[in-house]
């Protein structure tokens, strides 16, 4: 099943796409003011931004609880946020506030929420795929039926080995896992088309024996589709699927990349696909009207707006909470003033 | 007290730990079939394939997939088969099970334990000889473990499996044979608080301390009992665990004794020696009656041929050389 | 292309095939005398025996040339002797002797014989299949054109990432490299089946863009017609190709190993698809003489005879070549007597 | 005398190297852009694409590959981007690239470099920041390399690429900005024999040694030079190569000063330090005016927050307050 958004759609459920382009809107708006209040050094290091890609998560996260856990990526505010995270938690997190969702330990790239079933970001590519694999496999050893764990990441991670070993691990296992391959053409610099053999993510989850669907991850009716699709069927019991979701990533790879590699035109073009602005016009030809669209999405931005005005005057961590978390036995000891902790 | 081999004592902690608690489970290649040094015989009959797992050989996975559990509430014993193919999953011990409760700001909490047997056993060459304890103690996040004696094999596994953070568990490949008392244990085991991290003086003495743990307990155990043939008096402590590691009583012993002697089957060039060295040297200053010595494998790979082999790998006897140089 | 022995084989070459005959039962002779040096007593540790797959490494290896390299596993000794290796330096290898071809440094799992191309078996499970791949790439580099580097590796390594990383690397690059998977249908006590999800080793290959044959291992005119197809195709320049070969480990997973967890008749059953019998039994049918046929199997039984002879008496390595070829800055110095080496 | 910084000394060492020797290449995920560091900028366009490779992100392919094409007679230059990937290639580097010429009996030989940008940079947190080289100095069969300074960008790279084992390379992520002085080099460079081994005396004192490497000696420069203001004089020795590390030239200096201090940026424990200080603290027994001490990070990740980040990194303050505590 390819692009299913080719065909016209017969009817548009209004509410639940403006439910869809709110959740859209909330991570555009987060990503946006999260890279500008980088950008003003008002926090320190780098992001790696999602614009662009926002239908895939949220599409996705619409056909899960907060009891269905989630692995994410690098690349993984809007994860988080469809997978109901506040923003202020991430936005403080990004900040290195103490009231960060991590407590100012973990930043952007290991932003996790436990209390939403966000089991964690993660710093290398393609390391989340066993972690779902085996959050999954608890499930199983713990005999909890119908709960989805769900796994993103991007079309370069598919050439690590974890892929292949955590999907092979699902089928064997018969674990409810749903994978979601990110396809947003580029790994860092590098297209990731010139150096993925063979006829890409889908096929290799077909030959590990994963069923798939293909959608324009763009389209976030057609994603929220074949979400419903497979979610059931792994809530029904019936294994791991994988989901295979074509978008593209409209800024540079981190927030500091310029993008120079992309020729020219190429991002212009692209923007002429963004998710939301679709989202948008499908509704007005729903016949939303033009306010409704405009009030949701400056709710939206009115949010993140409240959050980094909070995350801006958050306290700090106390120093002490470099050493706490590390290990019951053996925990490092601070003994500052006159050195570091041992 | 029973008397049984370091394979039934670690069998038995593991199958009493999973009658104990449902979540705890292992996974490793060919464990139906009892493991390759039979540590998991007949347990699949007793606990079934869902909590004694068969996987693919996927070493990457296999700790993984154990980090997932575990974050969702379930204690995996993770088996390695041999140390060596531990490294086919560094990543996923070093980066993600180690850091994950740190990263996550306390949210996540990783109580897996990694069994490992280490040690050179004759003819597996150098592939699968390796004891890299040392790396673990250097990743925060974990714990360190390397029991000597049935009574540890069984102790120090219920402790690790009833820990909350990752423990790397090596048990030694020419000790799964080694038959002992084991003092009957209640049910109410150990707490890993009371256990982890506390050393063992396997015998006193009072002019040489030997610091070791794994095999090597009981060579040098066999060259403290020649060494008293020739008046001499040497303290054997069985570190058991690396890290925690108990300086407390390591200190007191040497400064009893004036004299320590670090003895590991692993390379000497930074090994666990080099750092239990470093301490002593530093807290004893001064108080030390001859230079603190190690007593490890030179850097090199583990050679096939016996005499090659037995190039690289201490015995009693080299405990004894190296004990009676230092006394002088 | 699945099973090419179906069908009745029109012509048989009785030259070649009397060729291949003996090399796979030099190999077997090889395998047998090793097993019983073993049990009794005469070198340490334990072998992993290739008898019944015979026909795999002796097709493949009929149509690569020194100058091919080739990687191979645990159970490398077939592989080694196909590749041309003399009987001699491996036996006195396993002998843990200085005449062995290793200098007695590795023994049976670290078997190389770099003059004829053989670079290496290797004790971790698919690791084989990355220094295939580079070793191809070195070809690239160096711009040499015409040479194949043959990687063989088992069943149970396709789950671990290795496979997927090596094979993509393989097709990304365009590199002659034949991967040969011996499918015996064990891992180690494991029955691979149970562990493989979905369709098994050659449609994970051609997931990943690597065209592939599927043979009967166990006939060797089949391996020897598929291998020259592919390594036809890769040296001139075609990229990798991948032969699956379906065979059976006749012997336990280690020469230590009495197999108990096959059923009852399995090993017996599958003794009669012996690939030796069956290349004997073609050979007859064709018309050659029982007794040149005897007379191959006793000449390969006394070469390997002639080989155990010398490793019996081979002198042991001297202890300080515990010490040599670590590396040449920093290698340990040998301070025995008064300890090891530092 | 050329001003450049660490990142252009490098990069002119790699382009110097493959112009000389057609089997020197490059490869790594990015490359093709530069590297993540710019470290390898314009270099595609010298050299193309098939001598500066852009890999797919498969980093036990990635060295596993260098392995093979070493021993097939290339010299690859492997980028491992930041050194924490490395971890997910261990079983390529220590069990198949540093083993392979000793268990094959010295038939192959595996001339690869493994460049790991090691070290805490702003806000990379726990998966990006690991300094894990004492881990390297453990294995048989590895060279490693920690150059501070351009000059030893330039020199050690070269050596590292002319040298017929396996390298590992750690240059530190905080100073491919660095400029200094680089000695104009004849081409005909750095023979790795008399290049790799060899520490540099960074700055001669009398009172105290300090030996470090990396990032942190221009941090004990710093205090070395702070501490003059107060009458110390310090010697700071820049290690530049851990394995074989230059044990003459430390014990030379430390029986002149009497007092040593070892600083590194890896967590304290089973670090590097360890090592050199059991060294030390045995070969110059008895003749040290304080016991050896070692500065280096307390036993956890590195955490996001600036805050608490600066709790684990070493600064010139922390490596002058500790040398001055020793200087009593
Ligand atoms: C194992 C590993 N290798 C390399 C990196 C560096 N890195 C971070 S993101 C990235 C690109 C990932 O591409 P993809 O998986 O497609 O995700 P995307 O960034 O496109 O969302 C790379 C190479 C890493 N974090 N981990
Ligand atoms: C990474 C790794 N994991 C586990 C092992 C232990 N081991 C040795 S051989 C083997 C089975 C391999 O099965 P397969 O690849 O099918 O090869 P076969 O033995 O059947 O020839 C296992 C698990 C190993 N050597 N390396
Ligand atoms: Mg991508
Ligand atoms: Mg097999």
């Amino acid at each position: 099943m390819t692009e299913p958004d080719a065909a016209p759609r017969r009817n548009v459920d209004t509410e639940r796409l403006m439910g869809l382009l709110s959740e859209m809107a909330r991570i555009r708006a987060f990503e946006e003011t999260a890279v500008a209040a980088l950008e003003s050094g008002l926090y320190p290091g780098f992001i790696h931004p999602s614009i662009g890609q926002e239908a895939v998560p949220v599409g996705v996260c619409a056909h899960l609880t907060e009891a269905d856990p989630l692995l994410s990526t690098h690349r993984g505010h809007g994860h988080t946020m469809a997978k109901g995270a506040t923003p202020t938690g991430m936005m403080c997190e990004l900040f290195g506030r103490a009231s960060g969702v991590c407590g100012g330990k973990g930043g952007s790239m290991h932003i996790a929420d436990f209390r939403v079933g966000m089991l964690g970001a993660n710093g290398v590519v393609g390391a989340n795929i066993l972690i779902a694999a085996g959050a999954a496999h608890a499930l199983k050893v713990k005999g909890e039926t119908g709960r989805v764990v769900a796994c993103f990441f991007g079309d370069g991670a598919i050439n690590r080995g974890p892929f292949l070993e955590g999907l092979n691990w699902a089928r064997t296992f018969d674990l409810p896992v749903l994978f979601v391959c990110e396809e947003n053409g580029f790994a860092a610099t590098t297209r990731t088309g010139v150096l993925t053999a063979g006829d890409g993510p889908a096929a290799r989850a077909e030959s590990l024996g994963i069923p798939s669907l293909t959608v324009d991850g763009n389209d976030i009716q057609a994603v929220d589709e074949a979400a419903a699709v497979l979610v059931g069927a792994i809530r029904r019991g019936e294994g791991p699927r994988f989901l295979l979701a074509h978008t593209y990533r409209l800024t540079g790879h981190t927030s500091m990349d310029a993008a120079g590699y992309r020729p020219e035109g190429e991002a212009e073009e692209r923007w002429t696909r963004d998710p939301i602005s679709r989202c948008a016009e499908r509704l007005r030809q729903a016949g939303v009207a033009e306010t409704a669209i405009a009030a949701v999405i400056r709710s939206a931005e009115e949010e993140i707006e409240a959050a980094l005005e909070t995350a801006k005057d958050a306290p700090w961590p106390a120093p002490e909470a470099a050493f706490t978390d590390v290990q019951d036995l053996g925990a490092p000891v601070p003994t500052r003033p006159g050195g570091l902790a041992r | 007290m029973t008397v049984m081999t370091y394979r039934e004592a670690a069998r038995r902690a593991l199958a009493e730990e999973m009658a104990r608690d449902a979540t705890v489970w292992a996974l490793g290649e060919d464990l139906g079939r009892g493991g390759i040094f039979g540590q998991y015989a007949d347990l699949t009959a007793r606990f079934g394939p869902d909590r004694i797992v068969d996987t693919p050989i996927s070493e990457a996975a296999i700790v993984g997939a154990a980090v997932g559990a575990a974050m969702m509430g379930t204690r995996p014993v993770v088996e390695m088969r041999i140390a060596d193919f531990a490294l086919c999953a560094i990543d996923e011990l070093v980066n993600q099970a180690a850091k994950a409760r740190y990263m996550f700001g306390g949210q996540a909490r990783v109580p897996l334990v990694v069994r490992e047997p280490i040690g050179v056993w004759p003819a597996l060459a150098a592939q699968h000889s390796q004891s890299l304890e040392a790396w673990y103690t250097h990743i925060p996040g974990l714990v360190v473990v390397a029991p000597a004696t049935p009574a540890d094999a069984r102790d120090l596994l219920k402790a690790a499996i009833r820990c909350d953070d990752p423990v790397v568990h090596l048990e030694h490949k020419m000790l799964w044979g080694l038959e002992d008392e084991v003092p009957d244990a209640t049910n109410a085991a150990p707490d890993p608080a009371a256990t982890l991290g506390r050393a063992r003086i396997a015998r006193p003495g009072d002019d040489l301390t030997v610091v070791t743990w794994s095999r090597l307990v009981h060579d040098s155990l066999a060259a403290a009992e020649i060494l008293r043939a020739e008046g001499r008096s040497v303290e054997v402590i069985d570190l058991r665990t690396l890290w925690p590691w108990d300086q407390d009583t390591v200190l007191a012993s040497v400064e009893r004794t004036g004299r320590l002697l670090v003895v590991h089957e692993a390379v000497t060039v930074s090994g666990f020696g080099a750092e239990i060295a470093a301490v002593v040297s530093e807290a004893l200053f001064g108080r030390l009656k001859a230079p603190v010595r190690r007593l490890g494998a030179p850097r090199a790979p583990v050679p096939y041929a016996p005499p090659l082999e037995e190039q690289v790998r201490l015995t009693a006897a080299d405990v004894t050389a190296a004990a009676r140089a230092m006394l002088g």
